[in-house]
């Protein structure tokens, strides 16, 4: 028997699980630039405040540290934020906020206190934005014992990922590449959430495992194709959570397939791709057939121009020619 | 005076339980007993004094590193307190967060602060949780005047006007930020006037008169509880003492600007004003300042036999 | 009038080589000739024109994402705009900026920004740096109504203050900050409030006036090459385009309010008052008019024709 | 013949390039937080004030975004800017200036402009600080291109590396682990400067490779004594620049020694250890006879109460205990 299910857009299931949450408690409340009448600039939150007016869905000043540290002190005392950062390169104004304050206040004051703060800011680039609104920051976060970091990939994973998120007591950063806003996919109805720290494998293979996060996982899905009409079977091993990270998912599909590719879309030194990479060493050392192959944004800043924005971003081509060179 | 002679007694009990315990933090630290620092609150104790003697229980309060005066008017126990400097397990956050770190969640005590300026997002914050929550708490912002130029503090206060938010901005210019006097690195007449801008009311107050405080306070809270939003009040004092328990602090002022101040000292000077207008008589005050030494010494005594933590308590309370 | 017919002339042109010149990109994103976007500055001539009609190529200005329009002011060449925005080598920064990084350092202008506030510590250490050089160099930053909750305004405010700067900020009040109404997250009675509580002076001025807003720059300029330090200058004005090239700007403003200031407009409104006080005649604009249209349509042809940067370029010019 | 030398607590060194530097060029200026009259807290910088007045050595208020941001516009036009952030944790303060700015404008202009920015913060734990002042947090400006990082672990290299860092012009950041402020050690006369992008061989050996930064060298360098003793011979390498990295000295030694251990006093997941290990298995995979291991803090907030703060910074047991397990 099927789930019943409906085809969404990633925003959409973005705005479904927002709406969802807000009707579910109370105490859930959205913030961020341009997120009330407007809907948000990509028009991912349109509907949300018809529905829950304008006490519950606010628009900020543009005051990044500040209303990332009013949400600290909401979340502190009983309330359940949801802000936005509308580009994730602006996270570099709220660090102290996220880092010194959400992040370990539970901690400081020896677990009297809880943050459930979510943080919903974008990442990507691809649209000719330039160099200070199209990063990938999501690996500063990842590197602060406190914070939860979730990537999600497909509009699925997207609602359930954010209704988990948003319920969790923990402060979250939820990333949302910016390109994947209308990318469809079958969202199964009802109220699903998806648990934190569960690899997803979006595609089983025997040859090698490709592990990507947020929107890589869909240049890992076409390079799969391609290798396998070059004969090499692939496995799509998504994280979707890096903290918690599922580092037994990642270990085992290595173990099985003795070779593996990391993509991931923040720049590729010092990210993403080399925690990845030591964790499947650490777990799958014996198995490993070929040096694991990191593929991240190149390390230049994103620039303007079509021609060159493109050469800093991981493609299915890169994808399949490191694959190739391993085998 | 406009308290009664109860509160009037409270108010110089809350500051005497304030010095009391700060003189003990620097025995401790001298005699090797804590391995942090600690900002002592000496000389400044009639602004948290004053400004907690409005507010309740449900009130939220944010501190700083020189916190632990905020903590005690606010109502924390010594002995918790004392224990978390000592790094103790029965401290107020196990051990795991020290002097700087101090809270008491069930109190409305959100934490002192390691951040200068940490506070002010948090505050704000907790009055706008207030408000939406439809509570008549208040939240109570205490920074000090090196804090006031840390740019937060003008985002926050644009929202607590803009939305109307129950929160007091209580600063500190107790005339220095660490060694660094407050004039040379904060331009304007007066810090009171950088809420102005944004429609805030705001005064300056002698931060050594524990009724001035309580007094300017009580208005701002009306307001605030009133649904008329936010408020800043600057207090004007000094700290006696180092910019923290390590330090001398006499190598950027003169001898004689610290006689000055300390001979406005808000302890000396409320309970003198107490018996000139008889609200007290000497033999209460010996009751009171008997009963505070044995509070303290006792919070130092239970300190020192407190466990440690053990090393399994490092990897709880990351995550909810 | 205070300037003289040439200048006056000067000052027409400036605002109307901005005006054809936006026109032009808008232009170009529709016919699909721009990969990236664009924030039109079409209504706000007067405020670039009128404040570096007052300033030397050795001054220096930080722009904004809004930024076109600064440049152009400051002596920018239409040609090398035009490819940047195309994404041409030829353009001012390779292709690798796009619009909202245009920059040209040989004449000070230190770079549009894609951050809202992000031109505030680049003005005001500029400034630092001219009074460390012991110039007469003075930097004028340009920010929009937005960039004034971002709280490090305030502190480079302060530092300006303390330190007496040379820098001027000039606030773009165009009534919004993308969709959102200035009022409805902005407090107070106005923006140059905010500077008072530093002790620097400020004013509100027609930005939709040129010579209103060249007047108050003029006295800016002079007491910051005094030695007389910062100032900041309140030009209230208005966007006619929506927020970018892609936003039609009229889902959150109504057709009228958009008319009346049409109404004001400040290219046709300084027209109208050189020729009423006979400081030129028509057929000396028809000669501006045709030269300008000329100039920017061959910018536009010249940038079409130019070439991509070569993808080798891509790892260039990331470190010194 | 030995060059002239004389011994310099670590701190004495950094003041004494400062100093140079300051006398050598007159653009070069320093501010920070009491850095002027009082020396800075840590009493580094005493003297300086003295030397240069209040013009060059300038006690800033208490405003990082602001006075990072003053230094980045000070550095597009002319001066040599050198600041100080007080404490490491600060930088959370700054990454907007120090990312969207600093990093970028170079690359942003087309090469017109340069930011000769260098900011010396401090980190480390050890002081029961406490989680907002104990921090090392060097990960994340490493992970951004447009940034130079420089890991001091000696007096010597601190001079030479900082003196480097002044006159270079690009943006770099200058980490001083604070509990090595008062560690001796010899530094040779004269103006010389040491080039980044050179690791240097503290110690060498032949059975395992400690790869450690700042002050985890002299962890690594206690490791090795102990490990000798058991008749294990550790080399010590210190990468003394994160970027740019000497991965071919990694490499060399690690493919030379065939086992690593990397040792660096941020949190350990998505840190610097990461990269330093994939660095090593992309160069050397070949020649791994075991897993590479990786310590760094633990990954929680830093906790104030000694005991508990002790058990999440990397030990010379910890070192040795890894290397013993892999042999
Ligand atoms: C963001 C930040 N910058 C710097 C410091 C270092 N620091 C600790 S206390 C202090 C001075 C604070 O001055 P003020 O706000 O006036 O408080 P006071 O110590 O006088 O009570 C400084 C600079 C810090 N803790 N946080
Ligand atoms: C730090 C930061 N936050 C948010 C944005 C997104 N954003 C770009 S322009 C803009 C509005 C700016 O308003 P204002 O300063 O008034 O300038 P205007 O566009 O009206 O000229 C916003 C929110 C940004 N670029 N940078
Ligand atoms: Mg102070
Ligand atoms: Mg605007």
């Amino acid at each position: 028997m099927s789930m019943p299910e409906k085809q969404l857009k990633f925003g959409e299931a973005i705005k479904e699980a927002v709406a969802e949450e807000m009707r579910r408690d109370p105490v859930v409340f959205m913030m961020g630039e341009d997120v009330a009448a407007s809907g948000n600039i990509f028009k991912v939150l349109v509907g949300l405040y018809e529905e829950f007016g304008a006490e519950r869905v606010i628009d900020t000043p543009i005051s990044e540290a500040g209303f990332v540290g009013l949400g600290v002190g909401a979340a502190l005392t009983g309330m359940r934020p949801v802000i936005e950062i509308m580009f994730g390169d602006f996270i570099a104004l709220t660090m102290d906020q996220l880092v010194n304050q959400a992040a370990k206040i539970r901690y400081m004051s020896g677990g009297q206190a809880k943050v459930p703060l979510t943080i919903r800011a974008t990442m990507g680039a691809g649209r000719s934005s330039a160099a200070q609104h199209s990063q990938s920051l999501h690996a500063w976060t990842s590197h602060i014992p406190g914070l939860k970091v979730v990537m999600p990939s497909t509009p699925a994973d997207a609602k359930g990922l954010l209704k988990s998120a948003i319920r969790d007591d923990n402060p979250t950063l939820f990333y949302e590449d910016k390109m994947m806003y209308n990318l469809k996919g079958p969202v199964p109805d009802g109220d699903i959430t998806i648990p934190f720290g569960q690899a997803d494998i979006k595609r089983t293979g025997d040859d090698v495992t490709l592990m990507a996060t947020s929107s890589m996982v869909h240049v890992a899905l076409g390079a799969a194709d391609i290798l396998e009409q070059k004969g090499i079977s692939a496995e799509v091993v998504d994280p979707r959570t890096l903290v918690p990270l599922d580092k037994k998912t990642l270990v085992e599909s290595v173990s099985k397939t003795t070779r593996a590719v990391v993509i991931d879309e923040g720049y590729q030194s010092f990210g993403i791709t080399a925690e990845l990479t030591s964790v499947v060493y650490e777990g799958a050392f014996d198995f490993l057939e070929a040096p694991i192959v990191r593929i991240g944004a190149m390390d230049v800043p994103i620039p303007y121009s079509k021609p060159l924005e493109d050469a800093t971003i991981p493609q299915e081509q890169d994808v399949v020619e490191a694959v190739t060179a391993m085998m | 005076m406009s308290v009664d002679d109860r509160l009037a007694m409270e108010m110089y009990r809350g500051m005497l339980r304030i010095r009391r315990f700060e003189e003990q933090i620097l025995n401790i630290y001298t005699a090797g007993l804590m391995d942090g620092i600690a900002h002592l609150y000496i000389g400044e104790e009639a602004v948290a004094v004053g400004v907690c003697s409005v507010l309740n229980d449900e009130d939220y309060i944010t501190s700083t590193h020189r916190g632990h005066g905020h903590c005690v008017a606010k109502g924390g126990r010594l002995d918790r307190m004392m224990a978390e400097v000592m790094g103790r397990v029965t401290g107020y956050c196990r051990g795991k967060g020290g002097s700087m770190h101090i809270a008491d969640m069930s109190l409305g005590i959100l934490g002192a602060n390691g951040i200068v300026g940490g506070g002010f997002g948090i505050a704000t914050g907790a009055a706008m949780s207030a408000k939406m929550r439809r509570t008549d708490q208040v939240a109570v912002c205490f920074f000090g005047d090196g804090a006031a130029n840390q740019g937060v503090f003008f985002e926050v206060m644009n929202c607590a006007a803009i939305w109307n938010l129950p929160v007091i901005y209580v600063c500190e210019n107790n005339q220095y930020g660490e060694h660094t006097a407050t004039d040379s690195v904060t331009a304007g007449e007066c810090i009171a006037d950088r809420a102005r801008p944004f429609g805030i009311p705001s005064e300056v107050v002698d931060g050594m008169d524990v009724l001035a405080v309580r007094e300017a306070t009580v208005e701002a809270v009306e307001r605030a509880r009133a649904g008329q939003g936010a408020a800043m009040i600057e207090c004007v004092t000094y700290r006696y003492r180092g910019h923290h328990v390590g330090d001398p602090g006499l190598a950027y002022r003169s001898k004689e600007e610290i006689d000055e101040w300390i001979a406005k000292d808000p302890v000396e000077g409320w309970k003198r004003r107490m018996l000139a207008t008889g609200a007290a008589t000497e033999s209460d005050f010996h009751a009171v300042d008997e009963a505070v030494e044995k509070e303290v010494l006792d919070a130092v005594e239970s300190a020192k036999a407190a466990p440690w933590p053990e090393v399994t308590e490092v990897r709880k309370h990351v995550y909810a």
